[in-house]
């Protein structure tokens, strides 16, 4: 208990990610949160890369959580993006009325 | 020598050097750049002709193998881009979507793509995954002044960036599990005597968030969504190559480093396949979207692709891949007659739309109904050998209850091609269409339709690449 | 002469002059006529070939004949095998012959999308040939899948009022069937490596998979044929079908089935056979009499012939599994005759639908007297489908039951009671039909068979009647290969062909002299 | 060569007629069709004198028909005695008929069609006789059975004739499924259906057993059995007798021909055909008795009531066939076959009679409008005296010999069956009488009730109608007398009176058997007859040959010599009492029938209604099977295969479609939620399945 | 100790922040909680010893994804007063999977196999975290770097291609016009007689 060892990150990382997860499909007011619980889910990916290479000693993990930032910057960008392009079609970005394709 | 990257590179350079044109010359320079991408694919596809199929070669670090399947599957890449590139050229200027970053997002893709399936290393996967699929967030939702666009983008995009979060989470967990990310590394580390817990969930986590990209059962909510919601050429390029690309990492993946773990894989590979299967052949009974229509039946038929690893066989692989080169061809196909057909200027995308198009425009309706029996499965078409093939794999790999439940689902999927067909011969035409067949999706439709009668021919030439292909990774 | 690839030729030859309508062009009635010719010169020449055949077919051989193999796909198993022998060599025949038939039964009669018509007419031969002479499994399954599209499209396009259903219903009921049997080939194939049928004929398989690869195998074969209680798609499709539709539905592609047992089923899985037998007995014997009680309740003519077919396929499948010289003779012969019998009684359906445009019975009658030279041939087609004897269909359905007989007496006497069923129905129908009272002006005013009519009825109504005095060519011809395959199939059962007791002449005199 | 146009000349005739009777119209098929059969019936008789009275039967092999293994069946003439027996009076009877038809149908229609059925039933009744094997008579038992159905409608446009004519090829081919499982009996038993195989072997199976549907039985006894059942078809005994009062709808000449002379009694050529193999089957005998004892009786009580003409004639042959059978099953085959060629004889006289008159009534045929005509038509009238006489067996007449032969010979057979056959046949014999009485008294005497419109009409038919009808008349007199000798074993003892009676048979019995053991030699037979002089006097054994078999222990009909006295005249007093009492009842006191249906109105209605054989099978079998076949259709077929089959799974199927393209809801969190529960579900099987994971 | 201390503040802080992103009813506050849940997660990045990462943790996401989030958020101007019924009805169902998923992950992780450290640590990384990275992203990982690369463009071209619009009707200042503009080119005088107003002009 007083010592903190990988699994304590990693157990940290998995109730981030879960989090995350449940933003997703318990969001139901704006997509922007949605994509905000993305975020979450990468920075629980992002705790885990850098616990193993912390713990493994090697630096793999810390290279790829630099590379995963880059991505979710370039994918919120883009992410933010086609949600604006939906609001000017929609009117609005809740979750609810992104329901015009189905069945 | 040359590089063996020479034509991802050349593509990439050729694709920047266009971006520049495009960006100081702005819409003059559609057409332009539209036919120099054609271009570029073909040269692409032909920079590669000159590899032989010697020793895998590692480059870049690890981060990229180049060996036959990794050529093969360029090729065609290659080949799938430059179809739908092809299609797109006259429909976008049929459609007024002028927009010269089409063509360029279309390249950027397929270079991603292209290292998708050359990938040697997790954190190569990863990017070259991202770069292709953040490409297609965009192109679905490219058609920004349309609501279904943009809805289709957005699903996309979320359900893409959590199924890219799953993958990410299994790539942690791998590497966390085996201390690498190097194919080599974690295949040497999963030695099939000790199996680490983590290394297994991880490689789940990895195969959820690829058979997302293939859309297989239960990752396929987006397909029908974004097939309908985005622009038909945009919807023709998801068709036709991003599931080869995927399904080559899967592979890559499955014989590769997680070659240990194959009895795992298979077991999900099997509900993920019988799945696929059975909700694409029966959610598509319902439809009225021709686009939607598609997007089942290529759920359903990425689960027959799937039987063919469940036995991890070399002739299993290659037969994927001759299910994958030909799938791609009716799908292009398919989409060459859809994006041709137009009544009074609009697009036609309801199946009852079609109804009567055997009599008004019976080349056409009959290429169509060829098609949509291969699709079916139905022989002589070349649709036929390919579910052929991947069927054999998995009997001989004693998966009967697999394969029985699979040509059961492929009789329920039939009643859907036949519908179409029914309306398009059986039923009385309801209005004139207009025959504006553009000469790019001509050549594409009959060389797909020549290409599925004349392979129950001639099969043998790409029966043995993709064997080629498979073999090469069973060293 | 076995230089000569003439089974590829008389397979290809119809798809070659499908393409070959390809590209004529027009719209005008010249163009039609031309188009006619083309198709008609077309399957005329191919049977002309399998004629040809015929003559230069061994009838002591029971091996292949006419052999072509060549590489296909190389690695997999699975070569261009053609050949035929005594089994599959009248279902060739037959199926040359009555294609040019069905063109000239369309000649005046089809003029919608004439030339796609007859393309798929011509792909249809190509399929239906192609199946009979292929010798690898899956040359096999391709033809024999294969003829589900032109005839899905004849039916759907060409059809009555409930086209859409019938075909739908046609299409996946038999391709259901038939895939099952494709995972059973696959199995096959892994098991032996190879898709060549006489070397799955030799290959011998553990009796328990034997079981799954015969119910697979007659899940397609079942529907194909049809037997009872997978047989519903059969009406409706002959209802619906256009008049040539039905003649090569019920002249050539039922006989697939039959076919198809006696090429796979029973020489590959002798054990499951065997073990299936009271099962088939059963089924033939429920769809004999059941199908022809059903056929008497039928006012609508095609619906009542297309019931009986499903009856007289009953034979067919008793004669085939009674496992006898007779009944395995009797059920080729049956399937023969009764492609050229019910084929023809579909022609003649179809000659005065063609008239008064309806199927109902009691809307026509007394045709006698207005149509003699129909009635008559009628009248001896009717016979033929009852099988008296004299017609075609008296010696089939007669071995087939005498097969039976010898293994089971109780499934041949109710089997026989569909004969006298059989009789009531087609009696039924005859005396509404061509016999009774006036019904309607419209019936009455009809005109007897036009030249054309009579050209196509004279070779079916003789051989209708040769085949029944003289079927000693046929069965002559049929003997050694069936022979050959019950021979090994004892072999590999280990059992004795059961052979009646042979008399032993003691003279007569002695009985009369206690 | 030329013994084969006594059974191709009609094919050829019926070809010709058919094919070209339409271009050179109806003169040239009468023309050919009654050379053909005159043809064949000279060639017949030609052939009697060579091959009966020859004594030398012969096989014409035409060619190879199944060949299927060991089951192997050629196109054989066939001609033995039994054969030639059957063809002279085929071919005579026929070509009567085919004469009397021209004049019969002068003002039908289609007369060339009608000549061509005729000769194409000659044919297939010629291939019945001449058949070598099982399935060549079972192809000529079906060709008859073709040709009248074919004449039965002969006026299709008529509903009655077309029903009657479905239904006695119907009702026939329940008979035909009896035969045609005999034939694969004959075939699993004997190995061959070749005739000779099956009776040179019959001796040797009479102990085998037979297993069928699973019960052992009697090999011999069961096929017996199911041959019989054929015969009871085609002869119309009791039970598949139904057709055949229907079949009169057909023009007369067919009911003369088919229905009373020649088709009908195939099946006692039939069984007599397979004497050697009944021979060893008593229980098939004994069956065969009984079925033709009660049929000759049920046959002639309701003759008694009918009012058709032909009706009544009709039933009369029905139980005339019921006396031929029970003749065979008291293994008088030869008294059978005796009776069998007289009543040719006389019934086609009687039928052909009553066609005249038909003919002369313009086509009316209910008795009770008919009466008052014999002065009118005497021709006819006194050839149906000839006929009645002969069919009631009045002395010296054709029936007389025959009918009394039967019936002696049953009382000699000495079984319990045998005596119940002989008062059966005393009791039939009687009604024979009286109801052919009642037909010419009807018929022809009384008062007119018909309208004087027919009336006037009433005429003597032409020659070509009367000169057949003496033919036979002359057949139904002398027939009996003459053919008596070859048919018993011993000349009649009333014709022979005056010779030398008691010795003189039991001389030639004794030769005969002498004669029996070293087959008898040409010589040796012609010094018998030249014993008797001027008759042509026949014996049994070398006038059928070995074409009938009967066991020394069975031979009734040797026997039939030596009955009491009373046995011989009692028939013949039976008779004279049946002839009196329709005198009474319908000359003299016309009240007693009205009488006798007042008092006895149930049986009278049994009677009338021929013993509801129509009304039950109507009830029992053909009302339930087209209500079955409703059935199976509308709820097996449509509602239960369908149902659950196609229809049914096809509609599952879309509803399932339907509620998978629902749950694609398009709500993107729901889409998240698949994606979530499907990975867990992939993550738990893979963790707990393969035991990664326990919590333990 | 401190450490220990550290740990569990900053996982604390991480968590309830986290929950606040997904819960809060106003998307601003969402970002807000956001951009703390990254600064506690650089916090633990440190007590993990990558201090690089950490860094780029806050300038990236704290920098510039998270503002751009609040750019986009105040934007479109959403209303966001409403919580809509139904949302509620999977949290049971949702919670009951989301905990078995911890619950498996946490079993997983109790058997991590404790892989040998690489005992002989680089001494590049034994130096400076920074370093390392520095030595081997530009060479080992130079073929990711290249990729990423084109993601940003990627990244780029699609934000302009969706959001870009050039509208009609906006006013452009167009310098060089403004500047060779002429007195006479841009002002004429006119004469207008008293009491007839300027309607004629």
């Amino acid at each position: 208990m007083f010592e903190i060892g990988l699994f304590h990150y990693l157990t940290l990382a998995a109730l981030l990610f879960t989090m995350g997860v449940f933003g997703i499909f318990l969001n139901r007011k704006n997509v922007i949160v949605i994509l905000m619980s993305i975020e979450l889910m990468l920075l629980a990916v992002n705790i885990n890369f850098v616990a193993f290479s912390s713990f493994l000693n090697d630096l793999s993990g810390q290279i790829f959580t630099m590379f995963v930032l880059t991505v979710a910057a370039a994918e919120a960008a883009i992410g933010l993006a086609i949600l604006v392009t939906f609001f000017r079609n929609k009117g609005s970005i809740a979750v609810e009325d992104l329901s015009s394709l189905k069945g | 020598m040359v590089s063996p990257l020479m034509p991802e590179i050349f593509t990439v350079c050729a694709g920047l050097l266009l971006l520049m044109l495009g960006a100081l010359r702005g819409t003059s320079s559609v057409s332009f750049i539209l036919s120099a991408v054609v271009a570029i694919f073909a040269v692409g596809g032909c920079l590669l002709l000159g590899y032989d199929d010697g020793r895998p070669l590692d480059t870049l670090g690890g981060m990229i193998i180049v060996d036959g399947f990794s050529v093969w599957m360029r090729l065609v890449i290659f080949a799938g881009l430059l179809v739908s590139t092809l299609l797109s050229v006259s429909w976008l200027k049929e459609n007024q979507v002028l927009k010269f970053e089409i063509p360029l997002l279309y390249l950027l893709s397929g270079v991603g793509m292209l290292f998708m399936v050359s990938a040697n290393n997790l954190l190569a996967l990863y990017v070259s995954l991202e770069l292709s699929s953040l490409c297609l967030y965009v192109l679905a939702a490219v058609r920004r002044d349309r609501l279904a666009s943009a809805e289709a983008g957005l699903k996309y995009f979320i359900l893409g960036a959590l199924s890219s979060g799953l993958l990410l989470f299994g790539i942690s967990l791998v590497y966390g599990f085996t201390g690498t990310l190097s194919y080599a590394g974690i295949g040497a580390a999963l030695s099939p005597l000790e199996l680490p817990a983590g290394a297994m969930v991880g490689m789940v986590f990895i195969l959820a968030g690829l058979v997302f990209k293939i859309s297989g059962v239960p990752f396929h909510m987006w397909t029908p969504d974004v097939y309908q919601g985005a622009p038909t050429s945009v919807t023709a390029l998801f068709a036709i190559v991003p599931k080869v690309a995927a399904f080559g990492l899967i592979i890559r993946l499955l014989t590769g480093p997680f070659a240990s773990l194959h009895d795992q894989a298979s077991q999900i590979l099997i509900f993920v396949a019988l799945g696929s299967m059975i909700v694409g052949a029966f959610a598509g009974l319902a439809q009225q979207n021709f686009k939607r229509l598609i997007a089942y039946s290529s759920i359903a038929n990425m689960g027959y692709a799937l039987l063919g690893l469940l036995s991890g066989e070399p002739e299993g692989v290659a037969s994927v891949i001759l299910y994958l080169m030909i799938y791609m061809i009716m799908t292009a196909g398919v989409f060459a007659v859809l994006m041709g057909l137009k009544r009074q200027g609009v697009a036609l995308e309801n199946i009852s739309d079609f109804a009567g198009l055997g009599k008004k425009a019976p080349f056409m309706a009959y290429s169509l109904v060829a098609l949509l029996f291969s699709m079916s499965g139905l022989p002589p078409m070349a649709g036929f050998f390919a579910k052929l093939f991947v069927f054999q794999a998995a009997v001989a790999g004693g998966f009967f209850t697999v394969a029985v439940l699979g040509v059961l689902a492929s009789v329920v999927a039939s009643y859907y091609y036949l519908r179409v067909i029914k309306v398009m011969l059986f039923d009385e035409p309801i209005g004139a269409f207009d025959c504006d067949c553009s000469i790019s999706r001509k050549i594409v439709m009959v060389g797909s339709v020549v290409f599925i009668l004349v392979f129950t021919v001639l099969p043998n030439a790409l029966l043995d690449q993709a064997q080629i292909a498979a073999g090469s990774l069973f060293p | 002469m076995n230089e000569f690839p003439i089974l590829s030729l008389m397979t290809f030859l119809p798809l070659i002059g499908a393409v070959l309508l390809l590209l004529v062009r027009g719209q005008s009635e010249a163009a039609m006529f031309r188009i006619k010719m083309v198709a008609l010169l077309v399957s005329g020449l191919t049977f002309i070939l399998s004629v040809v055949m015929l003559v230069n077919f061994d009838p002591l051989i029971a091996e292949f004949q006419f052999v072509e193999k060549k590489i296909w796909f190389e690695s997999v198993g699975i070569s261009y095998h053609m050949g035929i022998d005594g089994i599959s060599l009248f279902f060739v025949v037959l199926s040359a012959f009555l294609t040019p038939i069905c063109i000239l039964a369309s000649w005046n009669s089809v003029s919608m999308r004439l030339k796609e018509y007859l393309i798929a007419f011509l792909m249809l031969e190509t399929f239906m040939i192609g199946t009979f002479c292929a010798l690898d499994a899956i040359l096999f399954y391709l033809f024999f899948e294969g003829v589900l599209i032109p005839m899905f499209i004849i039916i759907g396009v060409w059809g009555g009022e409930r086209r859409v259903y019938a075909s739908f219903k046609f299409f996946l009921y038999t391709l259901l069937g038939s895939v099952l049997m494709l995972v059973a080939l696959l199995t096959m194939i892994a098991q032996t490596g190879t898709a060549d049928i006489p070397t799955l004929m030799g290959a011998e398989f553990p009796p328990h998979m034997q079981m799954w690869l015969w119910l697979a195998f007659f899940s397609s074969f079942a529907v194909k044929m049809p037997m009872w209680p997978v047989h519903t798609w059969l009406p409706d499709a002959h209802v619906e079908a256009p008049t040539a539709g039905s003649v090569i539905l019920a002249g050539v592609l039922l006989k697939m089935g039959g076919y198809g047992f006696l090429r796979f089923s029973v020489p590959m899985f002798p054990d499951a056979t065997e073990y299936f037998i009271p099962m088939v007995f059963g089924l033939s014997v429920i769809a004999i009499i059941y199908t022809s009680l059903v056929a008497l309740a039928q006012q609508d003519m095609k619906k009542m012939i297309a019931y009986s077919s499903v009856a007289h396929m009953g034979f067919v499948t008793l004669g085939i599994f009674s496992l006898n010289m007779q009944g395995v003779q009797g059920a080729v012969f049956q399937m023969i005759s009764h492609g050229v019998v019910s084929a023809a009684l579909f022609l003649a359906i179809g000659v005065v639908y063609n008239r008064l445009h309806t199927r109902e019975i009691n809307r026509y009658g007394n045709l006698s007297k207005n149509m003699p030279i129909y009635a008559c041939v009628f009248v001896i087609l009717m016979l033929g489908s009852v099988g008296l004897p004299g017609t075609s269909g008296f010696v089939g359905e007669f071995l087939a039951l005498l097969g039976a007989y010898k293994v089971d007496t109780l499934t041949a006497t109710l089997a026989a009671t569909g004969v006298v069923l059989g009789a009531a129905y087609m009696l039924l129908l005859t005396r509404k039909l061509v016999f009774g009272p006036k019904v309607n002006d419209d019936a009455a005013a009809m005109s007897d068979m036009s030249f054309v009519e009579k050209a196509y009825f004279l070779p079916l109504v003789v051989l209708v009647l040769w085949l029944g005095v003289a079927p000693a060519y046929v069965l002559d011809r049929t003997a050694p290969a069936i022979e050959n395959l019950l021979e090994q199939y004892h072999t590999k059962l280990g059992t004795q062909v059961p052979q009646v007791p042979q008399v032993q002449n003691e003279p007569v005199e002695n009985e009369m002299g206690e | 060569m030329i013994d084969y146009m006594a059974v191709f000349a009609p094919l050829i005739a019926f070809l010709l007629a058919g094919l070209l009777g339409r271009k050179f119209g109806d003169a040239f098929s009468q023309v050919v069709t009654c050379a053909g059969v005159l043809l064949a019936a000279m060639i017949s008789v030609k052939l009697f004198f060579s091959v009966v009275l020859g004594m030398s039967p012969q096989t014409l092999p035409v060619m190879t028909w199944i060949s299927s293994g060991d089951f192997e069946v050629a196109w054989t003439l066939r001609m033995d005695q039994l054969s030639v027996l059957m063809m002279c009076v085929v071919n005579i009877v026929s070509a009567c008929v085919h004469f009397y038809s021209i004049g019969y149908m002068s003002h039908d229609e289609s007369k060339s069609r009608f000549m061509a059925y005729l000769s194409l039933f000659t044919f297939a009744m010629l291939m019945l006789v001449t058949a070598d094997n099982l399935l060549q008579l079972f192809f000529g038992w079906e060709g008859v059975g073709l040709a009248s159905y074919l004449l039965i409608g002969f006026w299709y446009h008529k509903p009655s004739a077309n029903a009657a004519s479905v239904k006695a090829f119907i009702v026939n081919r329940v008979g035909d499924l009896g035969l045609t499982l005999g034939i694969m009996t004959a075939f699993v038993i004997f190995g061959t259906i070749q005739f000779d195989g099956i009776f040179n072997a019959a001796a040797s199976k009479s102990s085998d057993m037979f297993t069928f549907f699973g019960y052992e039985f009697h090999a011999l006894t069961l096929l017996c059995l199911l041959l019989f059942i054929g015969a009871v078809g085609k002869s119309a005994q009791l039970g598949l007798h139904t057709w055949l009062p229907d079949a009169m709808e057909g023009p007369t000449p067919v009911s003369a021909l088919i229905h009373a002379a020649t088709m009908v009694t195939a099946g006692v050529f039939l069984v007599a055909r397979f004497s050697p193999v009944f021979e060893y089957a008593p229980d098939a005998l004994m069956v065969v008795c009984l079925f033709g004892a009660v049929t000759a009786f049920v046959a002639a009580t309701i003759g008694m009531t009918q009012f058709d003409i032909k009706r009544v004639i009709a039933y009369s042959t029905m139980s005339q066939l019921g006396y031929m059978f029970f003749a065979l099953g008291v293994s008088a085959y030869s008294a059978a076959m005796f009776h069998l060629v007289t009543h040719a004889f006389f019934k086609a006289l009687l039928f052909l009679g009553a066609g005249s008159v038909i003919h002369a009534m313009s086509n009316e045929q209910d008795m009770r409008k008919m009466g008052g005509i014999w002065k009118l038509i005497p021709f006819t009238y006194i050839m149906m005296w000839i006929g009645s006489l002969a069919l009631a067996g009045v002395p010296f007449f054709a029936g007389y010999y025959s009918k009394d032969l039967i019936l002696e010979s049953a009382w000699a057979s000495h079984s319990w069956f045998g005596q119940f056959a002989y008062w059966m046949g005393i009791a039939a014999a009687a009604m024979t009488a009286f109801y052919s009485w009642r037909l010419i008294i009807m018929t022809f005497h009384g008062k007119p009730r018909a309208d004087h419109h027919v009336m006037d009409h009433v005429h003597e038919s032409p020659a070509v109608m009367t000169v057949p009808l003496a033919v036979l008349a002359i057949g139904a007199m002398f027939s009996g007398a003459v053919l008596y000798g070859g048919f018993s074993g011993v000349p009649h003892e009333l014709t022979l009176h005056h010779a030398s009676s008691g010795e003189m048979a039991s001389e030639l019995e004794e030769e005969m058997e002498i004669a029996t053991e070293d087959q008898i030699k040409t010589p040796v037979r012609e010094e018998v007859m030249a014993t008797v002089a001027g008759l042509p006097l026949l014996d049994k054994e070398a006038f059928f040959g070995k074409s009938i078999f009967v066991q020394k222990v069975n031979d009734t009909v040797a026997a039939a010599h030596h009955v009491a006295t009373w046995v011989k005249i009692l028939p013949v007093i039976d008779a004279g009492f049946g002839l009196l009492m329709a005198y009474l009842a319908y000359m003299f006191i016309p009240s007693i029938p009205a009488f006798f249906v007042r008092v006895f109105k149930p049986i009278y209605i049994l009677l009338y209604r021929k013993w509801f054989f129509d009304e039950i099978y109507e009830a029992v079998l053909v009302k339930p099977i087209v209500a079955l076949g409703k059935g199976l259709w509308i709820g097996g077929d449509k509602a239960l295969i369908d149902g659950l089959g196609p229809d049914g799974i096809a509609a599952v199927c879309r509803k399932v479609g339907q509620m998978v393209s629902k749950f694609q809801s398009g709500f993107v969190y729901q889409y998240a939620f698949v994606m979530m529960i499907g990975l867990l579900a992939l993550v738990s099987w893979i963790a707990f399945a393969t035991g990664l994971l326990n919590f333990s | 100790m401190i450490g220990v201390i550290a740990f569990y503040l900053f996982s604390f802080l991480l968590l309830v922040s986290a929950f606040f992103v997904i819960s809060a009813r106003n998307p601003v506050y969402s970002v807000l909680f956001l951009i703390l849940a990254f600064f506690n997660a650089a916090g633990l990045f440190v007590l993990l010893g990558a201090e690089f990462v950490a860094m780029i943790l806050v300038i990236v996401y704290v920098g510039a994804v998270a503002v751009l989030f609040l750019f986009v958020v105040m934007m479109l101007d959403i209303n966001f007063s409403d919580l809509r019924k139904g949302a509620m009805q999977f949290v049971p169902f949702g919670l009951a999977l989301g905990g078995l998923l911890l619950a498996e992950l946490v079993v997983l992780y109790s058997a991590w196999p404790e892989i040998p450290a690489q005992t002989a640590i680089d001494p590049a990384v034994a130096v400076d975290n920074t370093r390392a990275l520095g030595a081997v992203l530009y060479t080992d990982y130079v073929f990711p770097f290249q990729v990423s690369g084109l993601i940003l463009l990627v990244a780029m071209i699609g934000a302009i291609v969706l959001t870009h619009r050039t509208r009609s009707g906006v006013l452009r200042q167009k310098v060089a016009e403004q500047v060779s503009r002429q007195q006479s080119e841009a002002m004429t005088i006119q004469k207008v007689s008293s009491g007839a107003g300027v309607d004629h002009v």
